[in-house]
């Protein structure tokens, strides 16, 4: 948990540092003043500020009472007693054959044990921004690191990584995941892990592309000619061109690790029970459903709550490529 | 070209050796022979003889590096063996479960990029207009929502209330078919969001190209632009995404297979992990290693074949 | 009798959200076998008006007012279908860039006979044959390998040879060249407008020869006109225009290469630039840049000064025959 | 042309959707006339070879054994002879090396005969001898296969152990199992072929238990030479099924065994059998069905759908089933009840619980604090609230590890330590140093690791609700979850603290469940616990070897009272194993130990067909809502397409 603690903290500051930089940068903060004129961008935007906000709530942890486990701000909000079954959103009583009445107000209804589904969906979305989060600072150095010593030096250092990646590659994608998930074990920490060992190649890939064209321009040439050596050259020439695709990617990449929780989950490989993920919440809402009467609203505040997350990036990824590149606008 | 060829088998070999390699190092680091013992014989509580009997019969008792270069050996020799859990040969249970995933695979496949490079191509001639941005705004709201959710909403509706189609199952031969129909409409559909905005994104980028405008001025017609003149251009992109996924559809959809009760390779290989047996795991593996490296180079061929600038060398 | 006469063509550019306009009242005309040079800057509309009469403007942009005649049909009247079987057939058309403008992945024989064959002309043997026919007269030696190679199998020079051939398959009236010898070498250029020339004159085309450079102009139009943010400032007979230009910009124009024929300098002696499309100053256009504007030039449009075949707009504009020799 | 060839596609696509035939029915089409069972199974079964097989299903209706339980009988259950002719004569016997064991004379009906298989000569099945149930049961003495239950009888048929070290050292040179050699506790009767014995190391009286598993089954000879370990996929047995259908991760059939002469439907049943109904086909011959249909589906969702679509006739519960049948404890769900589904529970002898590691420093040993220690997180966990939450009320409450309907269960008993009683645990917390969870003497919080192999959902819901139980009593619960290979594999090792733990008997007797208390079947064995009481493990000894009768009884009492003191395990609950049938099927009975009783169903199929077509009538709305959105969608599009076709003149206008 306190390593997970640490990962949180690490998110938050390259979240932090990433925003800093695009501010800065007059590129960005073009593309980003280019926001505010669109609703779907605000909209977005102000998703992700929410989800921010309850991730930040469920990052600190309140002074611990005597006999109780430690409680974060978000515990303390939905403080509240288990039901004995379930209840549909807004019920006032449980769904059981001689109701009995709530123990307190659930606006989205209690899954099938009686906790409340708006709590449970509150709670995956630290989990999922951790697993975006924490599995794309990962991915960025790995990809980084392997692309840009490919691209630059070429010869055996490209051969040798291309070597890597291809046979990471070639291996059935979810095949590895699943036997690196085994070998490391479950857990939050666990998966992200698993999840940025199989998901750097495709940067990877690109960072090599962009290093092997970026290393023919003049300015490259003639930093070469002027006699600087190769790490200057990377860090002060190649990197600052190779940020865009970076963080387009990283948005890119957090929604599509989001959604392949869900998968894990499903194969029963996701993260235990008390993390709280919505991968877990829509993989109990399976059978829930075939409950009579239905119980949709577990899967449904789940899918909406992933629904959202996902869009919002995918939105903020669109804005960001079109207010850097505008020739990828379209016509 | 055959040059070429000859030089991917020849660059073929090591990467398939490191596949064998990953694949054995990473099976032993997340379970022991002993434990796959366990877990494969069926008696509740196995006894130490049985353990050891299980482990001389499967070759397991042998010291790690001649297990490695058996294995390797005969995988490289196509010769997969026998299950460790059931005994059956591998080979067979491939045979069988080849043609149903092939089938929905292929549907999928087919189906996926059929019914996206039409929607892609109709949102692309509406470029500007809000039928394009509502259009935009539906895939990436397809791409947010998860296949278990397009699964669930499958079934449900076309199984449960419309009883058009079986939930699930399978059956060989033409009547098979109707069951495959669900799982491809699925995956079609669950697939569609980001097929539809990457082959826009593909076709836009192309219908912006000097080319079309020359074409046009030629007065050649707007559905024989789009189809003869964009659509071939545009087709190198739209040829990699399908050719990087054609293993897939020998080695099937995990989760539609499983889902929906399709008997083919994708289940084979979850329950072979579910089940830890090594032997179908490690064959699976590398099939799936020769599948991805042919499919590489039929990459590369049908480039050549497309764009008349590239030339295998 | 002119083929193409275009009248007061209005084209509006969608620019975020705003619309500006981009061809602000144009008129011109051509006769058949003469050629009419367009000449500016880089961004003052040429090929917008190109793309204006052959209706095939970029979707942010439209034509709101104006008529394009040709062979006196008005082509702005027309359905899209219809207007499509006037491209290619009445009016051909080639562009700047020759690497682009082919599709690279289909055979140069197959896009000429494309040409053909989109207004129902000619099957097979008779496609086939009049394809290589055309190849032969924009001087292609080897019409048959020809047709068989792809367009990035070919030099530039034999690519816009290959372009005219298709622009010109179908005997268009006219035929509109955007910027045609722009990324040719120079020896190139020459020979390319030679081909021009020879073709036109064969074939009585009207040309509508698209180009920033006077020297082109000045080898191969009979007429020039000269655009300035959207409008025609001065125009009438090559020869007369370049011995005296009437309006400033077109003898800042022709100031800037006067020392040579140099394309690379073209321009350097107008000072300042020209402003983007829906930021263009009051009164004359030109008189930000303009060394001898006066008062009325900031705030009162000039009207068109005509005299004969020649036109300009400018306040002071000086013409006759008096100032040209 | 491309535009053509699309719209060909796109027509026969259409066209074969059509011929399909709108129709969500997954079975394939049945002989006119015939009736099969539908039932489904969760994964090929692992095995069809009697001895390599551990679950009844499908195995029992191809190889029957000597005896069979009784199909209506209950309390206790009965055995009756299926191919027996006569019950065993058990005697007394002197071993070579001086010990007493015992004889068991067996003799098989005359007449029995295997089924048609192409491995006999002219492919006709030949008559059974005792020298079959011989081989069967020497079969399990081949390493190759791992039998499952050949522990129960490895050490206590004379040789039999000899034997099987003799096949593993033929292993270990690659050659299969030596059948040929003579295992001196099996006798065959020179004079009579139907005749053998079996001879005991020691008193043995389960074994006429084990004589009906179907690991004791008569096995052809023939058919191991003609498919040798490819007997799994391909049976050769003599009940009353044949497989006529196998299809891997698809489908099994069976079809009724014309060769079998076995018992009939039996005429007397249980109190309440009669006015059931189950007594209507009294004295019919067996199978009561023209066959069952096993479909293949993994996924558990889809195949529960099936069943309520009626394309499956009868649903075994699992856990994930449990709420979706019954809104409250015991109760069928309205709609449910409006099908007329029909529930049917038995208690299975099973025990489910958790157990202590007894070598765990914190945990384990027989001190009274550590005892206090377990006792108190025994108290802690409301068995009840579990019960109703995953199973909806369908388990008794354990005190004890003997199951009801095995000998020595005392329905009176209750134990002290069976929760919740807070208070109590508190107390008993206190006492053992740990007030309100926090040892008192270092003022460090009591951690208890609860480690599970729960990997689905429920599992790990489950896992949450007893730590929250735990965690009542101020102990930190952690939740430590593995895959399931490693956890059993913990388990074994005895790397935990507290597990989550169950069992069944295969055979009711009580021995089968106190043997997990007996210190010499410590880790690896079924003790993982590592329990070691000596008093108890002298008990367990005189135990073993005796008849049921009140005299047993009292032993397992003193063991009880022993053991619920010292409080290696807590436990929860005895399941019931519930299974609810379609209202067409008729003589529906679940057996009370783990067997397969499918023959005995029978189905009405007039009222299957009226229903499933009743339930499955398509509802048309969603067509309208799709057309509806389709509209909106694209009358926008529409409009656009019209707009561009008159744009030119339009702009004209605005001139």
């Amino acid at each position: 948990m306190i390593l997970a603690d640490c990962l949180a903290g690490l998110v938050v500051a390259a979240c932090a540092l990433a925003l800093i930089h695009m501010l800065r940068s007059p590129l960005w903060s073009r593309a980003v003043s280019g926001f505010r004129r669109r609703p779907g961008a605000m909209f977005a935007v102000a998703v992700l500020g929410l989800y921010s906000l309850v991730a930040i709530a469920d990052s600190f942890v309140l002074p611990a009472r005597a006999g109780q486990p430690p409680e974060t701000i978000l515990d303390k909000l939905f403080a509240r007693p288990q039901e004995r079954t379930y209840s549909a959103p807004l019920a006032e009583r449980t769904s059981e054959a001689t109701p009995q009445p709530l123990l307190g107000r659930h606006i989205l209804g209690t899954d099938g044990l009686g906790n409340d589904v708006l709590y449970r969906t509150l709670k995956g979305v630290r989990t999922a921004f951790l697993i975006g989060g924490a599995t794309t600072l990962l991915v960025l150095p790995l990809a980084l690191i392997f692309g840009l010593l490919a691209g630059y030096f070429g010869r055996w250092v490209d051969d040798a990584v291309q070597y890597v990646y291809t046979v990471f590659d070639s291996i059935p994608n979810i095949l590895l995941l699943i036997a690196i998930m085994f070998v490391l074990g479950q857990g939050l920490l666990q998966m992200c892990l698993a999840l940025g060992l199989t998901s750097w190649i495709g940067l990877c890939r690109i960072v090599r592309g962009e290093t092997l064209k970026l290393r023919e321009r003049g300015y490259v040439t003639s930093a070469r000619a002027l006699g600087y050596g190769s790490g200057r050259i990377i860090v002060r020439h190649i990197l600052p061109n190779l940020l865009p695709i970076l963080i387009i990617y990283a948005t890119l990449s957090f929604s599509r690790l989001v959604l392949a929780e869900v998968i894990l989950s499903y194969l029963q490989v996701g993260v235990p029970e008390y993390v709280g993920s919505w991968g877990n919440m829509i993989d109990a809402a399976r059978l829930e459903l075939t409950r009579e009467p239905v119980i949709w609203w577990n899967l449904a505040s789940a899918t909406v709550a992933i629904f959202l997350l996902v869009f919002s990036l995918n939105v903020i990824s669109d804005e960001l490529r079109d207010g850097i590149d505008p020739s990828l606008r379209g016509a | 070209m055959l040059r070429y060829l000859v030089r991917r088998i020849f660059y073929a070999g090591p990467i398939l050796l490191g596949v064998c390699l990953a694949t054995f190092a990473l099976f032993y680091l997340s379970v022991s022979p002993e434990q796959m013992a366990r877990r494969n014989i069926s008696a509740k509580n196995p006894t130490q003889a049985q353990i050891r009997d299980w482990l001389v019969a499967r070759g397991y008792d042998k010291p790690l590096q001649e297990q490695f270069t058996r294995h390797a050996r005969s995988l490289f020799l196509l010769d997969f063996g026998k299950s460790d859990s059931t005994g059956e040969p591998i080979a067979q249970r491939l045979r069988q479960g080849a043609v149903p995933s092939l089938i929905v695979g292929s549907g999928v496949l087919f189906g996926s990029v059929g019914a996206s490079v039409i929607l892609a191509l109709f949102v692309a001639a509406f470029r500007g207009t809000y039928v394009d941005r509502w259009a935009t705004v539906l895939c990436v709201a397809g791409m947010s929502v998860t296949v278990l959710v397009f699964i669930i909403a499958g079934q449900y509706l076309f199984g449960k209330l419309l009883v058009w189609f079986p939930l699930a199952g399978y059956q060989s031969g033409i009547g098979g078919l109707r069951f495959a129909v669900l799982p491809i409409l699925v995956g079609v559909a669950s697939a569609l969001g980001a097929n539809v905005r990457f082959y826009r994104t593909v076709i836009l980028d192309e219908m912006g190209k000097d080319y079309v405008r020359t074409a046009r001025a030629k007065g050649v017609s707007e559905p024989r632009v789009l189809f003869v003149h964009v659509l071939k251009n545009a087709a190198i992109p739209i040829l990699t995404s399908f050719v990087l996924s054609l293993p897939f559809v020998v080695t099937g959809s995990l989760l539609l297979e499983s889902f929906f009760g399709i008997p083919g390779i994708g289940s084979y290989m979850v329950d072979a992990i579910d089940g830890q047996d090594f032997a179908v795991v490690r064959a699976m593996v590398f099939l799936g290693t020769v599948l991805y490296l042919v499919g590489a180079v039929l990459t590369d061929v049908s480039y050549a074949l497309v764009d008349p600038r590239v030339r295998l060398e | 009798m002119s083929v193409l006469e275009v009248v007061g063509l209005r084209t509006l550019l969608r620019v975020e959200s705003a619309e500006a306009p981009v061809v602000d009242d144009v008129s011109f005309s051509i006769s058949p076998g003469r050629t009419l040079g367009l000449v500016g800057e880089s961004g003052c509309g040429k090929s917008m008006v190109a793309q204006s009469v052959m209706q095939l403007l970029p979707p942010p942009a439209r034509i709101v007012a104006g008529e394009v005649m040709l062979e006196g049909r008005d082509l702005l009247g027309l359905r899209p279908a219809q207007m499509r079987d006037v491209r290619g057939r009445r009016m051909g058309m080639i562009f700047q860039n020759p690497m682009e403008a082919l599709n690279p992945t289909l055979t140069v024989g197959y896009q000429i006979r494309e040409s053909i064959f989109a207004h129902g002309r000619g099957v097979g043997r008779e496609l086939r044959s009049r394809t290589l026919q055309m190849l032969r007269e924009v001087e292609i030696e080897d019409a048959e390998g020809v047709a068989a190679k792809y367009p990035h199998e070919l030099s530039g020079g034999m690519r816009q040879r290959v372009a005219i051939a298709m622009a010109l398959a179908n005997r268009p009236a006219a035929l509109i060249a955007d910027e045609p010898t722009t990324a040719l070498d120079a020896t190139v250029q020459a020979a390319i407008l030679r081909l021009i020339t020879r073709l036109q004159r064969e074939m009585g085309l009207a040309v509508l020869l698209i180009s920033h450079d006077l020297g082109v102009v000045n080898e191969a139009a009979d007429d020039v006109a000269v655009m300035y943010l959207g409008q025609i400032v001065e125009s009438g007979p090559v020869d007369d225009v370049l011995a005296s230009p009437a309006h400033p910009y077109t003898q800042a124009l022709f100031a800037s290469r006067a020392s040579g024929l140099s394309r690379t300098r073209r321009l350097a002696t107008i000072e300042g630039v020209a402003p983007d499309a829906g930021s263009w100053p009051s009164g004359c256009r030109f008189h930000p840049r303009c060394a001898c504007a006066q008062e009325i030039c900031r705030t009162i449009a000039p009207g068109e000064v005509g005299e004969g075949s020649r036109r300009a707009l400018c306040h002071f504009a000086k013409l006759g025959a008096g100032n040209a020799k | 042309m491309r535009l053509k060839s699309a719209r060909l596609i796109a027509w026969l696509a259409a066209a074969a959707l059509v011929a399909a035939g709108c129709d969500n029915n997954p079975l394939p089409a049945e002989p006119p006339g015939k009736a099969y069972l539908h039932l489904s199974l969760g994964d090929d079964p692992t095995s069809l070879d009697p001895s390599g097989s551990l679950l009844p299903t499908i195995v029992d209706n191809l190889y029957p054994a000597y005896f069979s339980y009784d199909y209506l009988k209950r309390n206790p259950l009965r055995l009756n002879l299926e191919l027996g002719a006569a019950w065993p004569k058990r005697e007394p016997y002197r071993l070579p090396n001086g010990r007493m064991g015992e004889r068991w004379s067996f003799r098989l009906r005359k007449g029995l005969r295997f089924q048609d298989d192409a491995c006999f000569p002219g492919g006709k099945g030949r008559e059974i001898v005792a020298a079959d149930v011989v081989f069967g049961i020497k079969r399990l003495a081949d390493p190759s296969i791992s039998a499952p239950y050949f522990s129960y009888i490895e050490n206590r048929v004379w040789g039999l152990a000899a034997f099987a070290e003799h096949n593993s050292e033929r292993l270990k040179h690659g050659l299969g199992a030596d059948f040929d050699k003579d295992v001196p506790g099996l006798r065959l009767d020179p004079k009579d072929r139907y005749a053998f014995q079996i001879i005991l190391t020691e008193p043995f009286p389960e074994l006429k238990y084990v004589m009906a598993l179907r690991c004791c089954a008569p096995q052809a000879r023939e058919a191991w030479n003609a498919y040798g370990p490819e007997i799994r996929r391909h049976p050769v047995g003599c009940g009353p099924y044949v497989l006529s259908e196998y299809r891997p991760k698809q489908r099994l059939l069976l079809t009724p065994n014309p060769n079998w002469t076995g018992p009939s439907y039996p005429s007397e049943g249980a109190p309440g059998d009669a006015e059931a109904g189950l007594l209507d086909d009294a004295g019919k011959p067996l199978p009561r069905n023209d066959g069952i249909l096993y479909s293949i589906l993994k996924e558990n969702v889809s195949s529960w759908n099936q069943f309520l679509q009626g394309y499956q006739d009868a649903w075994s519960l699992n856990q994930a089933n449990y709420q979706s049948v019954m809104t409250r404890p015991g109760q069928l769900s309205p709609d449910m009840k409006r099908r007329g589904i029909k529930l049917i529970t038995a208690m299975i002898p099973n025990i489910v619980g958790f157990i202590f590691n007894m070598d765990d420093p914190t945990f384990g040993g027989l001190s009274l604090a550590k005892r206090k220690l377990r006792q108190a997180i025994s108290l802690s966990i409301d068995r009840q609230e579990i019960i109703d939450l995953f199973v909806q009320g369908n388990a008794l409450p354990a005190e004890f590890l003997v199951p009801p309907g095995i000998g020595g269960y005392d329905p009176s008993y209750r134990n002290p330590f069976s929760g919740p009683n807070l208070t109590k645990a508190q107390a008993l917390l206190s006492e053992a140093g740990f007030p309100n969870g926090i040892n008192s003497k270092t003022g460090e919080r009591l951690v208890l690791h609860y480690d599970s192999g729960a990997q689905d959902s429920l599992g790990r819901q489950f896992v949450s609700l007893v730590s929250r139980q735990i965690g009542r009593l101020g102990i930190e619960v952690v939740q430590r979850s593995w895959r399931p290979v490693v956890m059993s594999d913990r388990q074994v090792r005895g790397q935990f603290q507290f597990i989550g733990f169950d069992w069944y008997a295969d055979y009711p007797d009580p021995e089968m469940f106190l043997l997990m208390l007996y210190s010499p079947n410590k880790r690896p064995g079924m003790n993982r616990s590592n329990y070691r009481n000596p008093v108890v493990d002298r008990l367990f000894e005189k135990v073993r070897i005796m008849e049921d009768g009140p005299a047993r009884a009292a032993l397992i009492h003193r063991v009880r009272d022993i053991v619920v003191e010292d409080c290696p395990w807590v436990y929860l609950g005895h399941y019931r194993s519930v299974l609810i049938s379609q209202p067409w099927l008729r003589d529906r009975k679940q057996p009370e130990v783990d067997a397969d009783m499918t023959r005995y169903w029978a189905i009405d199929q007039p009222m299957r067909q009226r229903l499933v077509a009743e339930w499955n009538r398509p509802k048309l709305w969603p067509i309208g809502v799709v057309a509806l959105f389709a509209g909106v969608g694209l009358a926008p599009v529409v409009v656009a397409a019209r707009s561009r076709g008159r744009r030119s003149i339009r702009e004209r206008g605005g001139r």
